[in-house]
């Protein structure tokens, strides 16, 4: 009974993790239909960032606060000066994200060099609490924490503004969305920016959970993040994150109970989800 | 009477195609003035070029005093310019109540009640408030389009092929209101449907392979027979 | 065996709780011209995606020479000789209007699979796609991409692909929605010559009113979903509901006259 | 019109006879190396472009392809004690891959668009896993060496021609499908399923038809690069392997068979020059940073890839009008 | 075939001797890679006495990048033995890699001199006699570490490996050595490489009944699951014992690895010898002060042992070489090592450290709890 509740918190924990990778990504791939590969490299920039100003100042709100902002701007140049004219040109978009995903991630190598770097958690959050006699780490509940605000929030903008509508709108026909007045290149730019702003914001938060980073970090989580976008239904937010939480409940279970088949749980899943469902659990039916 | 639109001369280039070598309009307050022409003749392409979507390479477009031919075209919507697109524009995605809410630059109680007004001018898009736009059927899109140009305090529309797909008596609602609108807006209108066409228009300008052959008032060309036939291919 | 080509029976389609097609049971004679005619949204391209097979009804039943084809995928159904055109135009956009038509008589000819006969041994497909395109007004124009035609001759390039087809049974769709004054006649020409050529069943959804009392044999009407009348020309246009709620004043001269 | 289509076939043949007096011109051992690998890539390259260019679908799983290929021809030459039973290795190869090929299909293509990317993806990853894992057979990560070819096979100037030799066969064979009338109706697929479906296609079966040749095709370049290389591991099940095929048919432009293979050779020598530049200046020690700058590069100023964007440059500089500019924009029209 | 006869010849020439280098300098094992490089180089400076010169002539060395693909390493091997006509070739970094290169030896006839790639299957399975290894091999990590974990720190183990062919290989070495010793392994877990999450196998680690954790893991996660280990409270349960890695990967595990005891190849600290100190000093001296890592002592090893073997070979033929170094012996970064006749493989020092807080270091430093001879840890000859 404990042991299943603990594996079932840690299933939960990750899953909120592997959400926080993923949510920038519901943005720009999910809304916008952007097949962003570079999108790992923005989430790596941000936990690297992030460590260097956790490491020089000690603050770790003000390396939350670095990660974020490098993601940003980071989104911001990306769209401006790369993506914007390959909207909806799948093809374009793979072999340009692929280019830009290399000269990141070298610029990380260049910048930090190739090797593991340890990231602590702060002070405040380290330790653990004792669940029904297992211990639990602090910083998984933070993790779940901030995963649920960020949950709320992104939701609370998408369905609350006009931002969600007029993405949308603009993937299908900008123009149409420019003849009715709405500057439709500039609400991608800064939902892009929001977007990679929030994978370096969730790099940040990862990183102290990894305890470690390395160049490749983004690449290994990127997968996962596709992954749980499509198993949710591309463009359903709240789907990504039921699909993450899925991801990481499954992950667990399977880590304890079926270890050979550790390695193929989350491909498998989505597999299995699109044979079934051939649009992700809550996707559209187009 | 003051011309609200002046279009001189533009040229306007898809990729590597010339498609209009010479149009001009001008487009009085509070008038409706027609485009007509043949299919190709570059009706829509005007239209197009006007809400700055393919820009006029060469040529001018002055709207109420200014020069828009380089505007950005959400820019030029927002000095108060709408346009009901011919393929309706509906996004497919959104429900029509969200295709309202994208369209309304400000809500405010005149908006309110422009959107009232057109909900009562096509119930059908009170039925089918919360349907997505890709399941409307062709007629229903046709109406959302106009209701997304009608529901803004717009200075001028610019509406191309409003009856198509449009049962009769909707048609006929569709030609009250633009009478109706005429009253504080301007409208430029093209159109196919040649009753519709001259039970609304005051003006009338004729386009042909890309250049404006003929301009006069509707009664002219009710009357004149020969630009019917040339231009119109009505021989009645 | 029936004297029906195409029949419904209790057809019925609902999308969430709304039901487009409600109940509708219908026939069509060999060699006929019948029109639909109704208000927006009635549910006239609905009932065409039954028929074609772009949708399934959740009840009812679609027979088609006899044979019950409801579950029958689309493409078998226009193998079976039930083309159509569509509403919204829906053609191949980058490849040119030539290449649009010839695939369509390829696909009547059969000829998809074959791997080993170069497609320029196929003169005839493009010969046949040429005289289509005279047809439809579009010589001059195969050339051209067909994402680059104008709205009209995009509906034309529609109307082309579907004689292509050569189908036993044509549904057409609001086929000269946006085509110019002048040339509106000329297809009308088109189809009435399917029509008087005896070898057609047509089925046509139409609100230029003047056209469907000019061509048809037969007149069909929806309303919400339902079959609400099914007549000859003259006795629909006399329905006070059809007058009132379809037609409206405009069209005053054109019933009377 | 006719006189590029004249120009371009004469272009391709010099190019050809070019490459085949090559190994007698003091030609370097290495280079007809780096050579032998861009044949067999752009065929593979070509066989994934079958799906992308002119089918339209994204399948991320083409490694599948050339990793059952490469391993069922490592396998079998290790196991069987005569090499020159090559053939018979790549019989079964092909059988093998093509039946893999048409379950793989029936599995996935009642899934559309990225959520077909996204499954293929799932199952290449599956592949890679079984591979990793049944390393008793296929060696895991460590891969299986010291596999035995045929001495024609392993003589450097024989090998060329051979491979050469695939790659003209394979492109005359590709090209011929997609210039057939099945090939005509995957470009219609590609460009609206539904409407060619409505024609009478039915699009599963030619969708089905499609990733089975193309899935042979890969499979065989999958076999040939076993025999290059005398030797196959994981990798060729990997998301990289899969990756290549991408970048080499876009980069040389997407629907056009022969920017494959200018794709392949692109990619296989800025590859070989950016990592030996690192030995020049410690600048290029990072020279992967260029390999990206060069993706990066060739989406902005040739959005179409090498070849299409070359040859719309060529139609609209030829002011040819309307009508041929149309016909030249065509994809699916190969430049021959 | 291609084999060539170019560079191989009598001592009277003058051409430099070429010795290709195929490694990873970029990918995830680039940094294996670099340290493998620069100790190579040193290696041969310190044998030559500085001068880069045997028997009168250069020595060049010429580095090519793998990228950590067998694919890639294949090609530039072919270059470097076509283009170059390289006398000798060391690499590399990543095992499926050079396992890739043991047959293009054999074709070439030319020597290989394997380091860092650990797998067992290079000097057993794979053998062929053109190949030789300087670094040590999964069997003599197990040997180290098993044995000493046997006599001081249980009986039962629970082994916890990366699930992929090099975790299986270290497992199963792992279990031949413990049971050698006299031990046990009661469970053993494989988890996927990228694993982020090892809470589950840790519970089961705890609830095997197992005294010992072994943890066998290469790569980034290491870090994280020692922090994991560390925050779970593990080693309340049970003893835990691993491989000891790199700076870089000490430095990334932080305080969480305080009082870690595990078995590694090499520590610049532990290692007592003339060759380690000149080492050691002149590595600070070339990089910064950085001392030499974990790898760094193979590739060194490896330059010596290129030239000792020419030296008393008197020529870079290949058949000369072999007969060279079969049975040869060489002072490398850790001491004697002897290339055992029958498969080529080095016997070597191996060492036991523990990790610990010290002042002046930003990293936790292992510090020598025992060294095991070249004999104790000598692993089954499996060829
Ligand atoms: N994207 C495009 N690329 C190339 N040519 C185009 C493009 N769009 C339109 N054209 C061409 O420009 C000409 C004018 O087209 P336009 O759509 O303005 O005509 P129109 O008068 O609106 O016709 P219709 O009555 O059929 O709607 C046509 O010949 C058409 O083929
Ligand atoms: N997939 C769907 N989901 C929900 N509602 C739908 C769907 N498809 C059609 N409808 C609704 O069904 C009704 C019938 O649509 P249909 O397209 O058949 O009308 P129609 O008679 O062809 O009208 P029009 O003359 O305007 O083309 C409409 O009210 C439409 O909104
Ligand atoms: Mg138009
Ligand atoms: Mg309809």
């Amino acid at each position: 009974m404990s042991l299943t509740v603990n594996l079932l918190l840690n299933g939960v924990a990750l899953g909120m993790l592997i959400f926080l990778i993923a949510v920038g990504l519901t943005l720009i791939f999910g809304l916008m239909g952007v097949l962003n590969f570079a999108h790992g490299a923005i989430f790596a920039w941000g936990a690297y960032v992030g460590w260097a100003v956790y490491g020089a100042t000690g603050s770790f709100i003000l390396a939350i606060l670095a990660g974020t902002a490098t993601g940003f701007v980071l989104g911001f140049v990306m769209e401006r000066f790369f993506i914007r004219p390959f909207y909806g040109n799948h093809v374009a978009q793979i072999l340009l994200t692929l280019g830009l995903m290399i000269v990141l991630t070298e610029g990380i190598k260049i910048f930090f060099g190739p090797n593991i770097l340890g990231f602590d958690k702060p002070e405040l959050l380290q330790g653990v609490v004792t669940i029904l006699q297992d211990p639990f780490p602090v910083y998984r509940i933070f993790t779940i924490g901030v995963g649920a605000l960020v949950l709320i929030g992104v939701h609370y903008l998408l369905s609350r503004t006009k931002y969600g509508i007029i993405i949308r709108a603009g993937v299908q026909d900008p123009e149409m969305v420019q003849a009715l007045g709405i500057d439709v290149r500039k609400v991608f730019a800064l939902v892009f920016a929001f977007g990679a702003g929030l994978a370096s914001f969730g790099a940040v938060i990862a990183g102290p959970s990894f305890g470690s980073l390395h160049p490749e970090i983004g690449m290994q989580n990127q997968l996962a993040a596709f992954i749980v976008i499509v198993i949710g239904g591309i463009g359903n937010f709240v789907g990504a994150a039921i699909g993450a939480v899925l991801v990481g409940i499954t992950q667990t279970l399977m880590a304890y109970y079926l270890p050979e088949a550790a390695l193929a749980v989350n491909v498998a899943l989505m597999a299995l989800v699109l044979i079934l469902k051939p649009e992700g659990l809550f996707g559209l039916r187009r | 009477m003051t011309t609200l639109l002046t279009v001189k001369g533009i040229q306007t280039f898809i990729g590597q195609y010339h498609i209009l070598q010479g149009v001009d309009l001008e487009v009085e307050q509070g008038r409706v003035t027609l485009i007509l022409g043949r299919n190709g003749a570059g009706k829509t392409t005007t239209l197009r070029s006007i809400m700055g979507l393919t820009p006029a390479k060469q040529g001018q477009i002055v709207f109420d005093g200014e020069e828009i031919q380089t505007l950005k075209p959400h820019l030029i919507a927002q000095k108060g310019i709408g346009y009901v697109p011919e393929d309706q524009g509906v996004f497919s995605d959104l429900t029509v109540e969200e295709n309202m809410k994208l369209a309304i630059r400000k809500l405010d109680d005149a908006t309110r009640a422009r959107q009232d007004f057109v909900l009562d001018l096509f119930p059908d898009l009170k039925i089918a408030w919360k349907r997505k736009g890709g399941n409307l059927s062709g007629g229903q899109k046709q109406m959302l389009s106009i209701a997304r140009a009608f529901v803004n305090d717009n200075r001028l529309l610019l509406i191309d092929e409003p009856s198509k797909g449009l049962a009769p008596i909707v048609v006929e609602k569709v030609m009250e209101s633009i009478l109706e609108l005429k009253k504080r807006t301007t409208i430029v209108l093209v159109e196919q449907n040649f009753l519709m066409a001259s039970g609304v228009g005051d003006d009338v300008f004729i386009l042909d392979d890309g250049h404006t052959v003929y301009r006069g008032s509707m009664a002219d060309v009710r009357s004149d027979e020969a630009v019917k036939k040339k231009y119109l291919g009505i021989g009645l | 065996m029936s004297d029906y080509l195409l029949e419904t029976k209790g057809l019925t389609i609902q999308f969430g709780g709304h039901v487009a097609v409600s109940d509708v049971s219908f026939q069509i004679k060999r060699h006929t011209f019948t029109s639909i005619i109704g208000p927006n949204g009635a549910g006239k391209t609905t009932f065409f995606n039954l028929i074609s097979g772009q949708l399934k009804p959740t009840a009812g039943q679609v027979i088609f020479q006899g044979r019950d084809i409801t579950k029958m995928p689309v493409h078998q159904r226009t193998r079976l000789g039930l083309g159509r055109s569509f509403q919204l135009t829906n053609v191949f956009p980058n490849l040119s209007v030539l290449e649009n038509v010839r695939v369509a008589v390829q696909a009547a000819s059969g000829g998809g699979f074959r791997l080993f006969s170069h497609y320029k041994k196929f003169h005839r497909y493009e010969e046949r796609a040429m005289e289509l395109l005279t047809l439809a007004h579009l010589d001059g124009k195969e050339g051209h991409l067909a994402k680059h035609l104008s709205h009209g001759d995009k509906r034309k390039l529609e109307i082309a692909i579907l004689l292509a087809l050569e189908p036993d049974v044509l549904l057409l769709d609001e086929p000269t929605a946006g085509m110019s004054l002048e040339e509106v006649p000329q297809i009308i020409e088109v189809i009435r010559s399917l029509k008087d050529s005896g070898q057609h069943t047509v089925l046509l959804i139409e609100h230029k009113i003047d056209m469907v009392l000019g061509l048809s044999d037969a007149l069909a009407v929806l309303f919400n979903g339902k079959l609400l009348a099914q007549g000859s020309p003259d006795e629909i246009m006399q329905n006070e509901l059809v007058q009132s709620a379809y037609l409206g004043g405009l069209y005053d001269d054109a019933v009377n006259g | 019109m006719r006189e590029r289509i004249f120009n371009n076939k004469w272009l391709l043949a010099a190019v050809l006879v070019l490459l085949a007096i090559l190994p007698f011109v003091g030609t370097s051992q290495f280079l007809m190396l780096m050579l032998i690998q861009v044949f067999i890539l752009a065929v593979y390259g070509m066989s994934y472009d079958l799906l992308l260019g002119y089918t339209g679908i994204v399948s991320f799983g083409h490694a599948i392809f050339f990793g059952t290929g490469a391993y069922s021809v490592g396998i079998l030459l290790t196991k069987m004690e005569n090499p020159n039973l090559l053939f018979v290795a790549f019989l079964i190869a092909i059988v093998f891959s093509a039946v893999v090929a048409l379950l793989l299909g029936v599995l996935s293509l009642r899934v559309k668009d990225v959520y077909f990317s996204m499954i293929t993806l799932a199952f290449a990853e599956l592949f890679f896993i079984v591979a990793e894992k049944w390393s008793s057979l296929t060696g895991g990560n460590d891969g299986i060496p010291y596999i035995r070819v045929p001495e024609l096979f392993r003589e450097r100037v024989s090998l060329y021609f051979i491979a050469l030799g695939f790659l003209v066969v394979m492109f005359l064979f590709l090209r011929r499908v997609v210039d057939s009338p099945l090939g005509r109706v995957l470009q219609a697929i590609r460009e609206n399923e539904r409407r060619a479906e409505s024609l009478g296609y039915n699009v599963l079966q030619y969708k089905l038809v499609s990733i089975v040749i193309s899935g042979m095709v890969a499979a065989m370049a999958g076999g040939m690069w076993a025999v290059l290389q005398r030797y196959v591991s994981t990798t060729v099940f990997s998301l990289d392997q899969t990756i290549s095929a991408l970048l080499m048919t876009i980069i040389g432009g997407v629907g056009t068979l022969t920017g494959a293979i200018l794709g392949a050779g692109v990619i296989t020598f800025a590859n070989e020059w950016l990592s030996s530049l690192a030995s020049v200046h410690p600048i290029f020690e990072r020279w992967l940073i260029f390999f990206g700058i060069i993706y990066i590069v060739i989406v902005m100023y040739f959005p179409k890839g090498i070849i299409g964007t070359i040859r719309d440059k060529w139609a609209r500089s030829s002011e040819r009008g309307k009508r041929d500019a149309a016909q030249t924009d065509q994809r699916g029209k190969s430049v021959l | 075939s291609s084999s060539s006869t170019g560079g191989s010849s009598e001592s009277g020439s003058k051409d430099p001797i070429k010795v290709g280098v195929v490694t990873s300098k970029s990918g995830a094992l680039e940094a294996y890679g670099m340290q493998e490089i620069n100790g190579l180089n040193l290696g041969i400076k310190y044998a030559t006495g500085g001068t880069n010169e045997v028997n009168g002539r250069k020595i060049e060395v010429l580095v090519e990048d793998d990228a950590g693909k067998p694919d890639e390493g294949i090609k530039k091997a072919r270059k470097l033995l076509e283009e170059e006509k390289v006398d000798i070739l060391q690499g590399s970094a990543n095992s499926a890699v050079a396992l890739a290169l043991l047959p293009l030896a054999e074709e070439y006839k030319k020597v290989i001199i394997v380091d860092p790639a650990a797998t067992d299957e290079i000097t057993g399975k794979n053998f062929n006699k053109y190949v030789f290894r300087t670094g040590r091999n999964l069997s003599q990590d197990a040997a180290t570490g098993a044995k000493y974990a046997v006599d001081t720190l249980g009986k039962k183990f629970f082994h916890l490996a990366p699930d992929y062919v090099f975790g299986k290989s270290s497992a199963a070495a792992w279990k031949a050595a413990i049971e050698k010793s006299g031990g046990s392994v009661v469970q053993e877990e494989f988890a996927p490489l990228n694993t982020q999450d090892f809470t589950p196998y840790l519970q089961k680690a705890t609830q095997s009944g197992a005294d010992v954790l072994i943890v066998t893991w290469a790569g980034a996660g290491g870090a994280s699951l020692f922090k994991q280990i560390n925050e779970l409270k593990i080693a309340e349960k049970m003893k835990i014992t691993t491989g000891i890695p790199d700076i870089a990967g000490i430095k990334a595990m932080g305080e969480s690895a305080v009082g870690l005891t595990g078995m590694t190849a090499y520590y610049h600290g532990a290692a007592k010898n003339p060759e380690n100190d000149w080492l050691v000093e002149n590595h600070k001296k070339e990089f910064n002060g950085a001392p030499p890592d974990l790898f760094t002592a193979g590739g060194f090893t490896a330059g010596i042992a290129i030239v000792e073997a020419i030296k008393k070979a008197n020529s870079t033929d290949s058949e000369k070489l072999i007969a060279a170094l079969e049975g040869m012996s060489v002072k490398g970064a850790k001491g004697t090592y002897t290339f055992r006749k029958e498969d080529h493989q080095a016997l070597q020092p191996m060492y036991i450290v523990k990790l610990e807080k010290k002042d002046g270091f930003d990293y936790l430093v292992p510090t020598l709890v025992k060294e095991l001879s070249p004999e104790e840890t000598a692993p089954p000859i499996q060829k």
